[in-house]
């Protein structure tokens, strides 16, 4: 929290990181969302991460029910939910407990000190209160009874039971953080208008409950500081609020609408990738089709099957599911029909850490299928981008005609950013031919493209062109079956051609910072904010080092080798265990620096900071 | 596409249906019988045949989509039913067959096939039953019965066979039928009739492996034992034996065979909503039963595509056919540069973004 | 570890079973019911706690294993059957119970569960049938209701749902049952019946999930609607209502509600060998009819892990205990060196082998 | 073939190929592995490659339904089935038309003329009666009407069909090359016994046929030559001729009694896979349970539940199946029990190639999961070895507390060598410890071993070990569910540590030929034998090359890196898209040449000498 200028009342601030945490009952995810709204409409760029328990209802009061969102407010540019937290809403000993490693050391510390019994002590492993054990000095620590505020703020309206007045306590809560942030309550009240429209009495709660908060701030003497963070100079534009799997829906809706094909959408419901299915399900009117699987063999199976019938076709899942699909991925794969398949990625293995972050699908994205079988491999970077990596997959699937891996990732999926709203009419068109009969010639469904490698893509329905494909070895041209020796050796070279032809519409690697030096830090997904923000800062501490973010991960884009030459080092901080500079090493023999986290949990931008320091040397 | 009569071309024949590729069974082999009764049949649908995809699995029957001139996929193992669907739904105008083995279907299949059954979406399944894998040259399937000597079973299966009639059933399945591939035309009738059923049908139909399991069906396939067989018949008795001289009544809630008149004639009737005499009649083994053939179920549900498309339509009559612009604006929105302000008319705003 | 009575040592008790982990479904879930219901029957079984297992797949339901204080697998969903199947024939002395949800055990592992059934695997499967995806905050699942509102279907479920009772009783099951979160009593009869039956036995379990799908039984779980269920007890007649006055009887092969007197009651029993009137009672639906429970069929056949194990002893009376030379000489075999000549004598031959 | 001096009138061969190919009905397999059997007897080394088709039956006379048996008999030590063939028995126009590119330029060629008729001609795509037009020209070709002749030879057996009666006539073409190349016709003869004991017919006219065909080559003078090959120096010892699938099957139940454990086999047949199955099946009598599951991904779930109930559990499939094992296997790593997984390879992707075979799921196998799920991979490298590295991949997944990764491959499958019968009594054993209740000490399920790293495997049934498991994040020691990022990349840690753990005991890599020099050339799996013969065929041509297969992939031995250096270049020839190369690269940073084929055939010797001779440079 970087202290500026007072003006009036208010301390001026560059940027602010604020976590709500609480129970996972006590709607923290709600109440970060609402703020973060409130801040985005006001102009601020930002960044949010929720943090979900795995459980739906673990225990009250226990650190694995705790549930957190972080959001990062800036009058500038920023890249990530922020490293570490200035103001932390705490709703019960658990949800202190739980952050207390990741606050700063000046942190507004605001704490609902009813929740604060002896027995929800225990349950967050605190053997003294820390209210009142002096543990908590070096913060900036407001005690806050705020159930009973709110119990009182709402007592005389009829009908509502004891616990849905609390349940209304983190409005009182949000109410009192947008009065410190100088945040408007409208869009919130609008909000709590919609949503609770068909009870009166909800309506009333909830909106008492903001104000309650909103006047608690103003009227006690508590507080002796608010601030204000001025707008950040985005690009003009209109703006709204997106995460990962908003953008990626929107950016397949988007995909079909530029290719005149409708959307079909097969899945089966896992954790961090449902929201895609819940997004698209909404969307019938856009002609989508979703369809809830059995399991993800059937969604991929569904998916090749819908695109053999002529639709955009794509499936999404996590590590567990992805792994499913393998088998029936490969068929598409073999038949040659365009697919998006997309792995929101989590804490591997097996089950591993559902609602936790992870990069570590990369090698099976690439490499988890018998036999030779490549396929395109995309990764988004940031939430907006999702949406255009969508389209682009589609692009590709299209060309090549075969499936693309697109590669997302939880914290990508669950985190928001400002998106500016494109203009659907600038955007290019992905073009489909579909064949059909020529008189007198033989229609060959395995014939390639010369330009792109990719074969016809002949739809049921279209007389003349009956063909029959499979997943056994075949023949060029005609695709019949076949266990010829050089068939197969062309198969696979065709199949591999056309993959490496994509690198003709793959733009050149280009980089953020000086073109040749001692370090380029090269990342792919979401490690993008985190590496982005701390190359900038090392730049600015004089560090000669540039940051670049792959895209492309197959094939490659053509100047990649030529690029990392120019550099003494690089370095590729990932979320595994080294995944992308081994395929790296593997494909262009050359040497990097692995940075590796698997902890759950998104890199900060300090840990990179450290590590460029530590392989410049310090004196740069 | 949606009419998908063919006027005023000429009807099609079986050579229609037929493609230019080698059919590859074993000489003897049952699945030929069924192979030219389905391109018999599908004349009879009056369809272009462009219009027409066999999607198979994986197994000797999964072959069959080489061999009919339509659209084809030979897919992977157990998975055809999942392909079907999505295509079904990606393109309602195709009839959509699939076809597939007892291991394809209710081994490594078991689930796709009671889903793609129970979510009534309008595919026709024929299972090709020959109580073993053909493909992988002879070991036990979940129809084969117990004590079967196989190469994986060299001391006899002790599994218990499935009876796919029950689990069609049992899975909602609003068409259940069984023929035989020697009885070529119950086996072209049955087909049509499938075919021709509006949600998913299922057709069993029992096929002689003569080199893995030679003779699994001679107790209703062999001349001589054709009284064995019960032809299920709507609106008719259940009647078998050599001069149709037995009958089936219900006993307790079972069934028992019985010689009689006509009277208290238990008469058949596959539209029954509970399906339970068809349960019952699914049920019924050799010996000490005759084995039933013919339509065990025909009753009409709505689709799933037509849930789907009805959907579809009703969205978009309420919303409008979706724009982009308005999905990318369903949320909360603010301006950056300007005046700062959002634009209240939605005409203002479009413009604001698409300049 | 063939005795599986604890000779001498004090009876278990509940609380013996439960775990020293917090238990972390939504307060007021029905998974507790169960939980503390199957904690209170497993001392009845009279088995020491460590030949007690609990395998599950994944789904909130499938958290039941870490809370009770037996040896347990929290696995993979849907694959808790094979899972056990494993266990049960690597150790047929342990007591095996799967536990699943309505998503885990009909959706994705749909396939499984059939098989585990119709193979009569000496398991226990209980089913928490909250016909919806807890775990995943609320999609439909297979046993959601035509036209539910869930996240994944704003517009309504167009699916059929399952029965899963008529799945189990298809899939050949030799033990199928249903009961109730908040019938504890019933409840912990039912566990305990399925759980002391030899072979493969089902429980579906109708289960409360208050925070996605809250009431979805109520029609049968509310005080003033306990007369919507009707109670299944072999010897008995299907009787139900307010005043116990209405009963089931047979027409044409369905069923149907009829009010009435002693005479002509149907008298249920679940060991018929045919299954037909169970059957015909798992598809009885709310609120034409009323929704049965208790144990549906319970019929004596062989395990697979019997059949298992006596090919076993059958193999080694006849051939001896394998010896691992034996293995390798059981094929033409030549020598090399010496005289060249193999020896004729067995024992003079693995000399020459062993030196 | 070599040819020698002629003795008497026999003259002597080195070593000679001899392939048999018909129809799929014509009982080509069968004829093949009896002479095999009988060439094994008379003491030559062996080494047989069976070529089936796809298709159970194709029909008769088609190219796809060619089925062809090659046997390379030899007076030394042999690794390959040969490259090209010296003798081919062809049973119809497709069988000579499918084996002509294999033929060495005197090829002796045995015809049945009888089955050339115009139609058989054609389904064969011969325009002109090759026996007729002299294309055959460069060959020996000996044309008999073995149809006719065998029936003449049957006619007077009683209660015989035609049918019948044709089908023996493999046994007339064993009975002439026997008689060809001097081999006993006893063991042929006993095996008729047996296998037809029930039907005297059937007896009688097998073995009248296989006389028949012994006596005409006596008889006719057709035939100028005979041949004999020497017994090969093999070590003494009494041998058997062993499939890599029969290697398989013995090593599994080897490994279950060294460690004195139950074999528990749980798998779906899949070629060409499905043969360790039926081996194992018929071994109820070892206490080995065969579980055919319901479908791969039951297989391997029901191997995981046996192996946490103690058993040596095991699976195996190809590609297709393999691909479906990875989530429940997935588990099995994260449960951290011992189990086996078999992968014998076939031509991919997807279905792709059954029948024949490929090394292309190396990848899979080593990536192909979710999340960090580092695994041991062993390859087998010939049919014997497949014995030896079936009970070291349970040793390794006892020591390491995880399941290990077999790669074979169709090729190792099918053929056969000969094989020194081993003595059990002189195998270390596999000790396995289950951990018991230790009064007052709390059971810590995920407490490592210092050494192995591995954790105890404690089974139901024991007494106060109650404990769960599952795919959840993970506290290290108790193995509770935990979601904190150090508990998450500790355990990521630990697993990866006892699988490098694993390299120490894991024998240095030795090569065969110079300890430095211009080339190394390194394999894994199948194609040791022709690598092995290629390079000391090179050798002798005075090439400073020498060669070394892998066993262990993951980990890789210690010394290997430095072993590589040693070597100007170092060459890997696989039957995929040079995986081995790219995981080298990826994991050591070394530099290697990769030498590719993906035809669903093994390499041929002489394809790898042209490739060391072309790196080396011409002039070595
Ligand atoms: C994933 C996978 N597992 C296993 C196989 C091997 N396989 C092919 S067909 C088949 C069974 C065939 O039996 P069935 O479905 O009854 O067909 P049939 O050959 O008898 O017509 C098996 C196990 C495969 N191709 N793919
Ligand atoms: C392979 C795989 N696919 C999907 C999921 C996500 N998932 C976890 S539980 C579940 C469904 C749970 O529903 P149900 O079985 O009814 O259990 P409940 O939570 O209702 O008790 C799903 C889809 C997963 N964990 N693994
Ligand atoms: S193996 Fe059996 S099912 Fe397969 S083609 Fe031959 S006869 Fe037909
Ligand atoms: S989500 Fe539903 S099923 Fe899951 S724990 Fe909560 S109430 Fe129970
Ligand atoms: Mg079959
Ligand atoms: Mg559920």
């Amino acid at each position: 929290m970087t202290t500026g200028t007072v003006t009036e009342e208010f301390k001026e601030l560059d940027s602010v990181v604020v976590r709500f945490s609480g129970d996972s009952g006590d709607g923290m995810q709600l109440t970060g969302t609402q703020f973060t709204n409130a801040s985005a409409i006001a102009g601020n760029d930002i960044s949010t991460f929720p943090d979900f328990p795995a459980e739906i209802r673990a225990p009250a009061g226990t650190l694995a029910g705790v549930s957190g969102f972080q959001v990062n407010l800036s009058s500038h540019e920023i890249f990530t939910p922020g490293d570490s937290t200035d103001v932390l809403v705490a709703m019960n000993p658990a949800a202190l407990a739980a952050n207390l490693p990741d606050l700063k050391d000046d942190c507004i510390l605001i704490v609902n000190e009813d929740a604060f019994s002896r027995a929800n002590l225990k349950k967050a492993g605190f053997a003294e209160n820390p209210l009142e054990d002096g543990s908590l000095e070096r913060f900036r620590v407001f005690s806050i009874g705020l159930t009973n505020l709110n119990r009182l703020a709402l007592e005389d309206i009829e009908g509502l039971t004891q616990k849905e007045i609390d349940r209304t306590k983190n409005f009182f809560a949000l109410g009192l953080i947008c009065w410190m942030y100088d945040r408007p309550a409208e869009p919130t009240l609008e909000w709590i208008n919609k949503k609770f429209g068909k009870s009166p009495q909800l309506v009333e709660a909830n909106t008492r409950a903001l104000k309650a908060g909103l006047h608690f701030g103003e009227t006690t003497e508590t507080f002796q500081l608010r601030f204000r963070i001025k707008a950040a100079k985005l690009k003009d534009g209109i703006y709204r609020k997106i995460t990962g799997n908003e953008a990626l829906a929107m950016g397949l809706v988007t995909a079909g609408k530029l290719a005149d094909k409708p959307i079909f959408y097969g899945s089966y419901p896992i954790t961090p990738a449902s929201d895609i299915l819940h997004n698209l399900a909404a969307l019938r009117h856009f002609g989508v089709r979703t369809f809830q699987a059995e399991d993800e063999i059937a969604a991929m199976g569904a998916t090749v099957g819908a695109a053999f019938g002529g639709a955009f076709a794509v499936t999404a899942s996590s590590g567990p599911g992805v792994a499913l699909k393998s088998e029936a991925l490969n068929l598409g794969l073999a038949l040659e029909l365009p697919m998006v398949l997309i792995d929101v990625q989590r804490g591997g293995p097996s089950t591993g850490l559902p609602t936790k972050t992870e990069q570590s699908d990369l090698l099976m994205a690439l490499f988890g299928r018998n036999g030779e079988a490549p396929l395109p491999v995309l990764a988004a970077c940031s939430p907006g981008d999702c949406f255009n990596t969508a389209i682009e997959a589609f692009r590709f699937a299209v060309r090549a005609s075969c499936p693309v891996m697109l590669l997302s990732d939880g914290y990508l999926g669950n985190s928001s950013e400002p998106w500016q709203i494109p203009d659907p009419s600038k955007m290019e068109p992905i073009k489909v031919e579909h064949p059909t009969q020529v008189e007198g010639e033989e229609f060959l469904p395995y014939a390639r493209d010369p330009e792109t490698g990719g074969r016809p893509w002949a739809i049921p329905g279209t007389k003349g062109l009956e063909h029959r494909v499979g997943g056994l070895g075949k023949a060029p041209l005609t695709g019949n079956v076949s266990y010829r020796p050089e068939h197969h050796q062309q198969m696979i070279q065709d199949r591999q051609a056309k993959i490496d032809k994509l690198t003709d519409i793959i733009p050149d690697q280009t980089v953020r910072g000086p073109e040749s030096g001692d370090l380029l830090v090269m990342g792919w997904g979401s490690t993008y904010g985190a590496i982005r923000a701390a190359v900038s800062r090392c730049q600015a501490e004089g560090y000669s080092v540039a940051s670049t973010q792959l895209r492309y991960i197959c094939p490659l884009p053509k100047n990649l080798e030529e690029l990392m030459g120019r550099y003494k080092k690089v370095l590729i901080p990932e979320m595994n265990c080294g995944q992308l500079a081994f395929y790296l090493r593997g494909k262009l023999g050359v040497e990097v620096e692995s940075l590796q986290q698997v902890t759950g949990r998104p890199f900060k931008i300090e840990t990179i900071q450290e590590a460029i320091r530590e392989l410049i040397g310090k004196g740069a | 596409m949606t009419s998908a009569t063919q006027n005023g071309t000429a009807k099609l024949t079986r050579k229609d249906f037929a493609s230019d590729q080698d059919v590859r069974w074993c000489p003897g082999c049952g699945d030929y019988a069924i192979l030219a009764q389905m391109q018999k049949m599908l004349p009879e649908l009056d369809l272009p045949k462009e219009n027409i995809v066999f999607v198979s699995g994986i197994g000797c029957s999964s072959r069959f989509p080489y061999y009919m001139n339509t659209y084809g996929i030979h897919s992977i193992h157990g998975r055809a039913p999942t392909l079907a669907s999505g295509l079904k739904l990606a393109n309602p105008d195709l009839k959509v067959f699939v076809i597939t083995g007892d291991g394809d279907a209710l081994s490594i299949g078991g689930n796709h096939l009671m889903h793609v059954l129970r979510r009534n979406i309008d595919v026709t399944v024929v299972l090709f039953n020959n109580r073993i894998y053909g493909l992988t040259k002879g070991q036990f399937s979940p129809t084969s019965l117990t004590g079967h000597v196989t190469k994986s079973s060299p001391l006899g299966s002790i599994e218990q066979p499935l009876n796919p009639l029950s689990v069609a059933l049992a899975a909602e399945a609003t068409f259940v039928a069984r023929s035989i591939d020697v009885e070529t035309k119950h086996l072209q009738e049955t087909l049509l009739a499938a075919a021709q059923h509006k949600g998913a049908s299922f057709v069993e139909v029992l096929q002689n492996c003569n080199i893995f399991n030679d003779g699994a069906w001679h107790h209703v396939t062999k001349k001589e034992n054709k009284h064995n067989l019960l032809f299920l018949e709507a609106g008719k008795a259940l009647r078998f034996g050599e001069e149709n001289e037995k009958q089936l009544k219900v006993e307790g809630l079972g069934l028992s065979v019985v010689e009689g008149s006509e009277k208290d004639e238990l008469i058949f009737d596959p539209t029954e909503p509970s399906g339970a005499l068809a349960y019952a009649l699914s049920r019924m083994t050799f010996p000490e039963f005759p084995v039933p053939v013919g339509i065990f179920r025909q009753v009409k549900k709505p689709t799933y595509e037509q849930g789907m498309e009805s959907q579809v339509q009703q969205a978009q009559k309420k919303k409008g056919q979706g724009e982009l612009l308005d999905l990318y604006l369903s949320s909360d929105i603010w301006k950056v540069g300007g005046d700062g302000k959002v634009p209240e008319d939605r005409e203002a705003l479009k413009k604001e973004i698409c300049g």
